[in-house]
């Protein structure tokens, strides 16, 4: 196609087609319910949306131009930047967490009742050095436990993670929707705690980011899928049904399953004070070396 | 030449395997550092963070693996702790996927019924990447060792098994009759004809397998594994640890080229008379 | 001992199908020795894979001591005629030679004995540690052949088995066949393009027709034993018997010709 | 004799269904964890008739194809060089041997920042992981070729090029079409885990991903099966071109009859 | 045409190296026909590869029309003693006779007749469409020496060529042979291990002692051309020429042993 020639439309864009990375997850429902009610379209944007498995794949798919923005989760993002040269920008607020919407789980018949219990157990969480550690390290913590050696930390992708907690291969699970709801349908599995509570409730989880050089490249590209977004945005915030719409369109959830799981929420402003938590305690947590000011990440809002 | 003519026989032949032996290992490793040199200064060059050159690989390499005390050969904590169980994996499933892919193979390579059964489901079955079996192995197989090893086997088995397969079908007509005529028993015929005759695919599968089996022992560490020079490459990954990351990467390569090393000198000698009778003179 | 009836073979199928052998009858009895002449391409090797259960016969039958053949008779050895390709490249002539007769519930020792005890009877004497394409032609054959003679089978099947050794050599391992199945009373059917040897070594002569291979006649040698390089040659009996074979041989046109109307 | 070849496979393939099912309805495995081989069989024929998972499967098929063809343009003319001229061997073979040992898998990242293309990147990892097999193979055969033969062509003043293509390329040529069918169940494999990797727009390791975020044990498996099914289709045409084109080698090489 | 100086060859090295080729010197003038006969492994093999430029003399040298022979001369034709391996299997006969013909610049047609036509005199007309593992040995054996003679080579070489054809055949071929030299002034280098054929063949006939081969005796053939196998054969020139090259040949041990001493 027509990737930087400006359509009628365009109204003087750089660049009409957009290269997205998404992961086929709840938090990123407001992008496919801007595509599909042609917000972009209306912005004279056509958005590719690619599946990506995690955010920390996308970071070399945005440093070759594969991609133009991806999901990135704060962490990552913040951690990436603190060590590699790579510079990035978010351009939007994707999903923030809401009261049990990540848990630590147990089998049925589990003789771990409290966060207490896990000491000296195998907890499996979805990728070390991330937000599951982080979060679950601060459960820990606030049980009076020590992060670093009262548990053994164990990577397990949120799919496989149903059958190895099942078969004990792990002692605790934490895990997400649709997964949440999975194993305490399927299996009966126990919450043991809301790891989205104190210092992590209403954490930020994940915005769109893009390099720091794309968004000085094309501005007014980055201004139009910003507006695009928002409005996709705003119905997530609002309308429940629509994201129960919108979820089997791009993952393979069960409506029936979408329909009770536990949703974040979906944020329509990026403010550095919100996003500056999630530095903070990563640097409270060694996650970080050096405090970081989160300002130079977020890129300007639109008018 | 004219030199050689003032020695005695004996001293000569000796200085020609000398100066043989050393020309030798010049043929042999003459291209390794060029390729570095010719990598250190590409990177230099290109001064990107994800390429650092070589040097910088080496002294992270240092840093991580060799520079533990000289009760542990030097080797850190990290590298024990990462280096013996992968290796442990790795010849532990290597092992099990020679006997079996090899007894297999040539059970089928010689009993066309078999091979009828079961062929389809070999041919499915390789087709099939181990990522996407790991579902099945999580439920199956305990998480950790067994899992792993069940990982390399699936993964390290196919190109025996086929070419084992191909080597027990395809022995000469010839031979096989000239057992057949003496009355050589079921053993005999496996062990003296077929495997014999088979050797040489047999070893060029055993060869493909060997950089498998440390290609699938890093696949099988992605997944909930607590150790392990693959858990290193994806923690070197998610700590944005580049220079980490090369290195491990560079101690796959490492540990390939030293298992190939071992290898062929297996091969050599076992295959002797192949090597011999196939020479053009 | 042997008995073959209307023995048939035909290779392949179709309009390309090609009918070796055309009916063959064979009578061997216990302890003989029959020489089998035919030109070439007629099927002798045909019969020779047949009675050694190697081939299915297309039509008749082949029976081995009252019992009829189905797969490889027990107690048999076989020269190939492609010797070279009958030895194992992965084992040194001593193992080959040794190889068959560890089903003679011999010994590790006692094998290489024999092994080493037939190689020289062939005229290889110390050739054991070397391997069979360090040798050349000749000598390869005569590794066959020491493989056959050192397992002692009860039926033996040569298909010219000396048919790369010189002249001298050539002698000394017929009489050193005569001499082994005096021996140990072994039956024994002998594939030659050699109108002498096969007078010489035989008990009877066998001359075939060309493609598709029938009888063409039978010959008695009634020459008395032992058989002399020089003095049987010499008997008018000999001249004679030769002669006849010779005659029964070239019944038919100078060269065999392959017709392609054969294949129907 | 090909109606008998296709009956015991089917037997063989039923027998493992059956066997499969059995083990989630007699409780031997969890069917909680692991669907039911009948369901799995179930959703895999729905799947034919979603054209989003179609689109998947003809975008991995490009993957692999394209990798493929790239893999045997390249490796198996350098396998021909390399086993054809020692001297290039030695030299080359330390680094052929440090590279092969890496897991394409691991150089996904890094050929992610060289090349932006989506199918590219996995087209690479393809080609990479392929070449292997069609190389060593290659390189074999060429090592097993009957020295007569060649002073044949020698003798008759034939020079190297000419010894090459007609006699040491056919002698070899078995082994380098066995070396083909390894490289192709390699190249299905890893275009499969690159998808599952870096995901993409289209492709049955995207389609896996999208699966397993929505916890659909089920899909996943279905989809596994159509990625066997497609080595198996693969192989079976290489096969049939084996027989075909090498009935020499069958034949004297004694293939049971 | 063909000159060979004090040629020496060893295989392997160290204490298991064994001397094949002893210091061999020969002649032989352009257009004729040499007969090789020696005891089996003696090294007819190793020279007539040696002069093919197979292998490398370990010492002495071969030069061809005045050139030193390094690598194989050109317009040469070798039938090899193991004829089987030689034959490629993956070619019908007729595309394996055609095939160095190529290197002669003639067309698709020309090529197959010629093949056609050198098939027809060995005695297999209409083989061309038939594969080697389709022919007994004698015929693959005949396919061999019909490539050979197709290609009309100013030097020809030939290892045993008439081993595994039937007396007849062999005959013809023999005449075969005679006839295309003359037609075709190709210079042959013959080894045979029949004393009678290497007298009919031979303008002159050469015998090696065994190993390691040194050149035991020569002996000119001065019989009549065209050669006719009964009438030459009867000439009592021709039984003493033969009684000749049996003494030359005999003038040693009965059967030409492999010391283990040799290997020195
Ligand atoms: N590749 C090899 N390695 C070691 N020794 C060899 C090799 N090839 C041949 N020889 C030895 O060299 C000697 C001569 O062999 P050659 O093949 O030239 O004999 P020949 O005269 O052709 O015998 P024959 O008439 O039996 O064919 C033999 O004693 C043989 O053992
Ligand atoms: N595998 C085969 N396929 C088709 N035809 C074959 C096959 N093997 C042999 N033949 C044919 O059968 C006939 C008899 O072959 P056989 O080998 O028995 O002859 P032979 O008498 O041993 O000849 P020779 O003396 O030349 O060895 C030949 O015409 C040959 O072409
Ligand atoms: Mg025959
Ligand atoms: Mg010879």
């Amino acid at each position: 196609g027509s990737d930087t020639s400006s359509s009628n439309t365009g109204g003087g864009l750089e660049k009409t087609t957009i290269n997205i990375g998404a992961m086929p997850i709840a938090d990123v429902a407001g992008l496919f319910i801007a595509n599909e009610r042609g917000f972009f379209k209306e912005e004279g944007l056509t958005v590719n949306a690619k599946i990506i498995k995690s955010a920390a794949e996308a970071i070399p798919q945005l440093h070759s131009g594969g991609l133009d923005v991806a999901i990135g989760n704060y962490f990552t993002i913040i951690s990436a930047t603190e060590r590699t040269p790579d510079k990035f920008r978010f351009v939007a607020d994707i999903y923030q967490s809401k009261p049990d919407v990540f848990q630590i789980v147990v089998p049925k018949d589990s003789p771990i009742q409290t966060v207490k219990d896990l000491k000296g157990k195998k907890v499996s969480v979805a990728s070390r050095n991330s937000i599951a550690e982080l979060a679950v390290a601060n459960s820990l913590r606030t049980a009076g436990l020590d992060p670093k050696n009262d548990v053994e930390w164990v990577p397990i992708a949120f799919p496989l993670a149903p059958p190895a907690l099942k078969n004990g291969d792990v002692d605790a699970s934490w895990l997400t929707e649709p997964f949440l709801t999975g194993v305490q349908q399927e299996q009966g599995a126990r919450k043991i705690v809301d790891t989205m509570t104190g210092a992590m409730a209403d954490f930020p989880i994940a915005g769109w980011v893009a390099m720091d050089d794309w968004t000085k490249k094309y501005p007014k590209t980055m201004a139009a899928l910003q507006r695009g977004l928002l409005k996709g945005q705003q119905i997530a915030a609002a309308d429940r049904k629509a994201v129960e719409k919108v979820l089997p369109s791009y993952t393979q959830i069960k409506p029936e399953v979408a329909s009770v799981i536990n949703l974040g929420s979906y944020p329509t402003t990026l403010t550095p004070a919100r996003i500056q938590r999630v530095a903070d305690l990563m640097f409270e947590y060694g996650y970080l070396t050096k405090k970081m000011d989160v300002t130079p990440l977020l890129a300007p809002l639109p008018q | 030449m004219s030199a050689a003519t003032t020695l005695p026989p004996a001293e000569v032949t000796k200085r020609r395997a000398r100066g043989g032996r050393l020309s030798a290992l010049v043929t042999r490793v003459w291209l390794i550092p060029v390729v570095v040199a010719a990598w250190e200064i590409g990177t230099r060059q290109a001064a990107s963070a994800y390429f650092p050159p070589p040097s910088q690989i080496v002294a992270r390499a240092y840093e991580l693996w060799f520079s533990g005390p000289a009760a542990h050969l030097f080797l850190t904590d990290d590298a024990l702790g990462d280096f013996l169980p992968s290796l442990a994996r790795l010849f532990g499933g290597w092992a099990v996927a020679c006997v079996l892919g090899i007894g297999l193979g040539v059970a089928l390579g010689r009993s066309r019924a078999l091979a009828g059964y079961i062929d389809p489901l070999v041919e499915f079955g390789r087709a099939i990447p181990p990522p996407a079996l790991v579902p099945l192995f999580i439920v199956i197989f305990k998480l950790g060792t067994e899992m792993q090893v069940a990982t390399i086997v699936y993964g390290v088995i196919w190109p025996i098994l086929i070419n084992s397969i191909d080597g027990a079908r395809y022995v000469d007509r010839l031979h096989m009759d000239t057992a057949e005529v003496f009355g050589m028993g079921r053993a005999q015929r496996l062990f003296r004809i077929i495997l014999p005759a088979a050797g040489p695919k047999i070893f060029a599968g055993l060869r493909l397998s060997v950089a498998l089996a440390v290609i699938l022992m890093v696949l099988s560490e992605l997944v909930g594994s607590t150790d392990g020079i693959g858990y290193q490459l994806s923690y070197t990954q998610m700590n944005f640890d580049l220079a980490g990351m090369w290195s491990v990467i560079v101690l796959l390569g490492v540990l390939g080229l030293v298992l190939n090393a071992s290898f062929l000198a297996v091969e050599r000698r076992v295959l002797s008379w192949h090597r011999r009778a196939r020479q053009t003179t | 001992m042997l008995d073959v009836v209307n023995l048939r073979h035909t290779y392949g199928q179709g309009p390309s199908a090609h009918h070796a052998l055309g009916g063959i009858d064979l009578k061997v009895a216990e302890g003989e020795l029959v020489s089998v002449v035919g030109p070439s391409g007629c099927g002798k090797s045909t019969l020779l894979r047949s009675i050694a259960g190697l081939i299915e016969p297309t039509d008749g039958h082949i029976r081995i001591r009252d019992g009829h053949v189905t797969g490889t008779p027990g107690d048999l050895a076989v020269v190939f005629q492609d010797y070279s390709r009958s030895l194992f490249p992965w084992m040194t002539v001593g193992e080959n030679v040794a190889l068959p007769l560890r089903r003679r519930g011999m010994g590790r020792a006692a094998r290489r004995a024999a092994a080493a005890e037939a190689l020289a009877e062939v005229g290889l004497p110390g050739a054991e540690a070397k391997y069979p394409w360090e040798l050349s032609g000749g000598m390869q054959q005569r590794v066959a052949i020491a493989r056959a003679l050192a397992y002692r089978p009860t039926l033996l099947l040569m298909d010219e088995p000396f048919g790369s050794v010189d002249a001298q050599t050539r002698e000394d391992l017929e009489d050193l066949v005569l001499k082994v199945r005096e021996l140990h009373r072994m039956t024994i059917l002998l594939i030659t393009h050699d109108i002498d040897e096969s007078v010489y070594v035989g008990d009877r002569v066998v001359v075939l027709t060309k493609s598709p291979a029938r009888v063409a006649g039978e010959l008695s040698v009634d020459l008395p034993f032992p058989r002399d390089q020089i003095a049987t040659r010499e008997l008018p009996a000999f001249v004679h018997l030769r002669a006849e074979v010779g005659r029964l041989v070239r019944a038919k046109e100078p060269l065999p010709p392959f017709h392609a109307s054969q294949q129907a | 004799m090909i109606r008998r070849r296709v009956a015991r496979g089917a037997t063989g393939v039923a027998v493992l269904l059956i066997a499969a099912e059995l083990a989630g309805r007699t409780g031997l495995v969890d069917t909680s964890l692991l669907p039911l081989m009948s369901t799995v069989l179930a959703r895999a024929a729905e799947l034919v008739a979603d054209p989003a998972f179609l689109a998947d499967v003809w975008g991995t098929l490009i993957v692999w194809a394209a990798g493929l063809l790239i893999a045997v343009v390249i490796a198996v003319p350098l396998g021909t060089l390399l086993g054809s001229l020692p001297r290039a061997e030695t030299a080359t073979r330390p680094l052929v041997e440090f590279l092969r040992p890496i897991p394409s898998v691991a150089l996904l990242p890094l050929i992610t920042l060289l090349i932006p293309d989506d199918s590219a990147i996995k087209m690479t990892a393809v080609v990479y992981a392929a070449a292997w097999p069609l190389l060593v193979n290659t390189m074999y055969g060429l090592r097993d070729v009957d020295p007569i033969a060649k002073e044949t062509m020698r003798s008759f003043g034939f020079g190297r090029l000419a010894v090459l293509a007609r006699v040491s390329l056919p002698s070899a040529a078995p082994f380098v079409l066995t070396g083909v069918r390894l490289a192709t169940a390699v190249g299905l494999i890893v275009a499969v885990s690159a998808e599952l990797i870096t995901g993409g727009t289209a492709g049955v390791g995207a389609f896996m991903i999208r699966a397993g975020a929505g916890f659909r044990t089920d899909l996943v498996l279905a989809a596994t099966l159509w990625a066997g099914v497609l080595g198996l289709v693969a192989n079976a045409l290489l096969l049939e071109l084996q027989r075909r084109a090498f009935r020499w080698h069958a034949a004297t090489s004694g293939e049971l009859s």
